[in-house]
């Protein structure tokens, strides 16, 4: 579980990111390490219906609850992708399900992602995000006809 | 001083000199052939060949002049010969659709090969869907060539039409169209020869292959989008009915019944590319300026070059290893996702293509997912081979610690 | 101010300054538009979609925010709905084949107008007679007006298809689409609106019209030559089978079967015409930019000013004065034949169109070979006109002597 | 029948196409009027197996044996096309056979008739050359397998 907030988390890597400057190179560089530090996602978890599909990467996403927290693992079949992934995880998981709702991922603009990623990796990132709020909103509705 | 004729070859891509080694993609254009574009507009644009006044006339000359340039590059018997169409994609489609509508039956077959470009296949599949015939495709070694006593044993009465790839855009590997042509006419099939990736490598004699049907892009060779040409045999155009309908391919048109044009406007219908077909006059003439021995020669050195860096990078493997092959190096990296190198070369200034390249069959019969794609051209260097030696052992170097 | 944006303007022909009245047949392109394609080139060719090097990248993006564009101009419910053609010719020929195919049966009828393009009509015709469909054809009155109520006399259940033009090239007759529309969909008829046209001179909100399909090329409203637009609503769209295939519009290949992409892609198969499709874009922005009342006034007062002045000519008649109309002229003058004044317009640098304007069918219906036609544009001027009408009067009194 | 031989009339043409010197409009006119003065053509000569379809004009051209010489008769749709005819008559009209099929039309270029009408026009009139030496010719085998 996260002890820091989401916006703590977000500068937290707008300061790392800055420290690699302007140049792409070393950004992506960097995004990949990310990428090829991350966990691994178990093979059970690997499934079709855990897939999001883009241009040439996969990425699996898998999202539970723990103590009204939100708990994401996720694997690709890129190293960068997972670099992104990681990023998201690093903000996002172990959250509580409206924080993760409400979030403003403005890391994402203040790191020049889109510049160093790309539009169409762009557009896949958003989707990841997109999923992931989604299935915030799906276990707040399912606990809230629960109680 | 080739360089000097390409403006964004001394461009900077992330404060590094870009690096372009994506020219199986589309290759750059030489200042003459957007000059070319640009004074059609500025000087004599109009739309041809119906109307008499004198920018129609100087457009229609020039964009019938582009036809007799391509006539004398492909050696063609003559210019009516030289289809315009949209790309390399356009001019199968026309001859899947026409040809195949006016040979194929139930239980015909049309044969291809495993390395073929999408381009060259879906549609013949959808043309065989329609017409109840089936699809064989020839197979390929390790190396990437054509296992040809397969291509001889699949070459049966019942094959109409065999479409083959010149020059795999994933392999580089060169076939031996001119035999394949031979043989394929023995049993009396028409023969469509994919040649989207030899018309800037090689030099195309259209009446010495014998093919019946040709099919390229200029933006392959130093021309711009949007412009292909089918060409055809007289005989084989005759026969194929037309495909698009419209303005310029008919003679008479009552509502009762229209009277098809002669050739080659037969199959051409509606305003055509003009201003890109004048322009790719100009690649043409580009390309004739060179020596075409010396080129051919500067690619292969380039070639064996990058090979032979490009083997020393520890859990390299090359894909696409024949004997007879143009300037395309295809690798994978054991353990590194093509993406991610693709994506680290591109944040270093350098260029390349990663993924299927539109040839999936092709990926599934070497059972991975993609490649990485350096695909040179006459405008490329040895510093720049270099240059994606370095990256690429940085890259390993990351991946391996 | 509008004439400095196009340096074609001011060339002379056979010593005398260029009089440009060829405008339906194709405009003349800004700078702007010129200059968008050379910067293409010079700055950022590369294929699209697929590649994730830099330059592809933005590519795609200047390649897709053309899409973007067009959904705006045509006002369109999602850019997946504009699909990229080289044409209208080529868009037409895109639905008839694949809308064509999975709507019409034997029997079934599809209706067009008696004032069609050939490329409005050659590609029912051929579609027609695959399927074994009735192609009928909705009369007009000598103003050069579709007859309504025999209009709406042929629309029976049977109709399942209505193809008519927004305006008409020959005759300039704007066409009463969103009535027409309406009463198509009232049998249950897709309905599609050829806009070659009416795209440059009126505006097009095709979620207003209701139509299902509207074709349109870029190179007659100050764009590229090589690209046109055929936006479809997505419920037709998606009914619609691919027209060409291989590659980018695939999901998946293998020899055994094809998964098609998503919309637009489906319909967009091979290298596109980026460059010109990215120049398409400047062309929406300079239209954008002028006002468009005050540029349909202009164009209003023109047509008034040039129908004033050429109704002076001995033996002048006009064809075509359909109430509502765009700023054309066609005309033909007695005993002296189209082309004869074409050849004598030209001499004299001013450039008309002459001859059946791929409207053969209508020229029947005259009882006509064919028209002078004047098409005149935004940067033509009655001083212009004066010119045109100068040198009428000294041909007919050539010809009357 | 012609007494000229076919170069002194194709000087002639060409010193008459010099006085309206390099003025485009002035040379069409001239075409056309000369058009507007060629003889029309009867009837029963205006028949589909004398026609040669151009682009948008139409030419009927009647070749008669008189005297083993040429006899040309022809018309058009259209004024322009007649007055370039009415120069192939009287070049060839009336000349012998062989002086037809051997005859250099250098009038052709030296007028500037390519810039004055157009390529598409050009190569009409090529085919009606082509048409009138075809015709000649057929006449000589004609003749010399009577003789
Ligand atoms: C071998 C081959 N065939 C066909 C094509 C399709 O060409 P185009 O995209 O110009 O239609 C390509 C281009 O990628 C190719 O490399
Ligand atoms: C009414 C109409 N429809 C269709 C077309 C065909 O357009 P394009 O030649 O650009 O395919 C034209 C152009 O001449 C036209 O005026």
């Amino acid at each position: 579980m996260s002890d820091q907030s989401i916006n703590e988390i977000q500068d937290e890597i707008i300061d790392e990111f800055a420290i690699l400057g302007d140049d792409k190179e070393s950004t992506v560089f960097y995004i990949m390490e990310l990428g090829s530090n991350l966990e691994p996602l178990e093979d059970r978890y690997r499934i079709d219906s855990n897939l999001i599909k883009g241009c040439q990467s996969k990425v699996w996403l898998e999202a539970e609850l723990e103590d009204d927290r939100l708990v994401l693992k996720a694997d690709s079949n890129t190293d960068i992708t997972k670099g992104l992934i990681s990023l998201l995880i690093r903000v996002l998981s172990g959250q509580s399900l409206d924080n993760v709702i409400n979030a403003d991922l403005y890391f994402i603009e203040k790191i020049g992602m889109h510049n160093v990623i790309g539009s169409q990796r762009s557009n896949g990132l958003a989707s990841m995000i997109k999923q992931i709020r989604l299935y915030a909103i799906a276990y707040k509705t399912k606990l809230q006809s629960q109680s | 001083m080739i360089r000097e004729q390409f403006r964004i070859l001394s461009r900077e891509i992330n404060g590094r000199p870009l690096v372009y080694f994506d020219n199986a993609a589309t290759t750059q254009k030489p200042d003459v052939v957007i000059n070319a574009i640009s004074e059609y507009y500025q000087d004599y644009n109009a739309n041809i060949h119906r109307g008499i006044h004198t920018l129609a006339e100087k457009a229609t000359e020039a964009y019938e002049g582009t036809r007799r340039k391509v006539k004398e590059y492909i050696n063609a018997s003559s210019s009516d010969e030289v289809i315009f169409t949209y790309g390399t994609t356009d001019g199968i489609n026309l001859a899947a659709n026409s040809l195949g509508r006016a040979t194929l039956n139930k239980g015909d077959e049309v044969l291809i090969s495993a390395m073929e470009h999408h381009s060259n296949i879906v549609p013949w599949q959808m043309i065989c869907e329609e017409r109840g015939a089936i699809l064989r495709v020839a197979p390929i070694n390790d190396a990437g060539e054509l296992i040809y006593e397969e291509y001889l044993k699949l070459l049966s009465e019942k094959v109409k039409i065999v479409s083959i790839v010149h020059v795999s855009n994933s392999l580089g590997t060169i076939n031996p169209v001119k035999k394949i042509i031979a043989d394929a006419h023995a049993v009396g099939a028409y023969v469509l020869i994919d040649g989207a990736q030899a018309a800037a490598h090689l030099g195309v004699d259209v009446q010495d292959l014998d093919c019946d049907l040709y099919a390229f892009s200029s933006h392959k060779m130093f021309g711009p989008t949007g412009v292909g040409v089918l060409y055809g045999k007289r005989a084989v155009l005759d026969l194929m009915p037309p495909y698009r309908g419209g303005g310029e391919m008919i003679k008479e048109v009552t509502f009762e019944k229209t009277t098809y044009n002669d050739l080659p406007f037969k199959f051409e219908a509606g305003t055509p590319n003009i201003a890109d077909v004048i322009g790719f006059s100009s690649a043409i003439d580009y390309i004739n300026a060179l020596d075409k021995n010396s080129v051919q020669e500067y690619e292969k050195k380039l070639l064996e070059y990058g090979v032979s860096k490009l083997a020393e990078i520890d859990g390299l493997k090359f894909i696409g290893t024949a004997k007879d092959k143009i300037s395309v190096i295809s690798f994978i990296i054991e353990d590194v996702h093509p993406f991610d190198i693709g994506m680290m070369l591109d944040a270093g200034g350098v260029a390349v293509r990663t993924g299927h390249h539109c040839t999936q069959p092709l990926m599934d019969y070497y059972n991975i997912e993609g490649t990485v794609r350096a695909s040179l051209s006459i405008y490329n260097t040895e510093a720049e081979i270099d240059i994606l030696a370095e990256k690429l052992k940085a890259i390993v170097k990351i991946k391996r610690k």
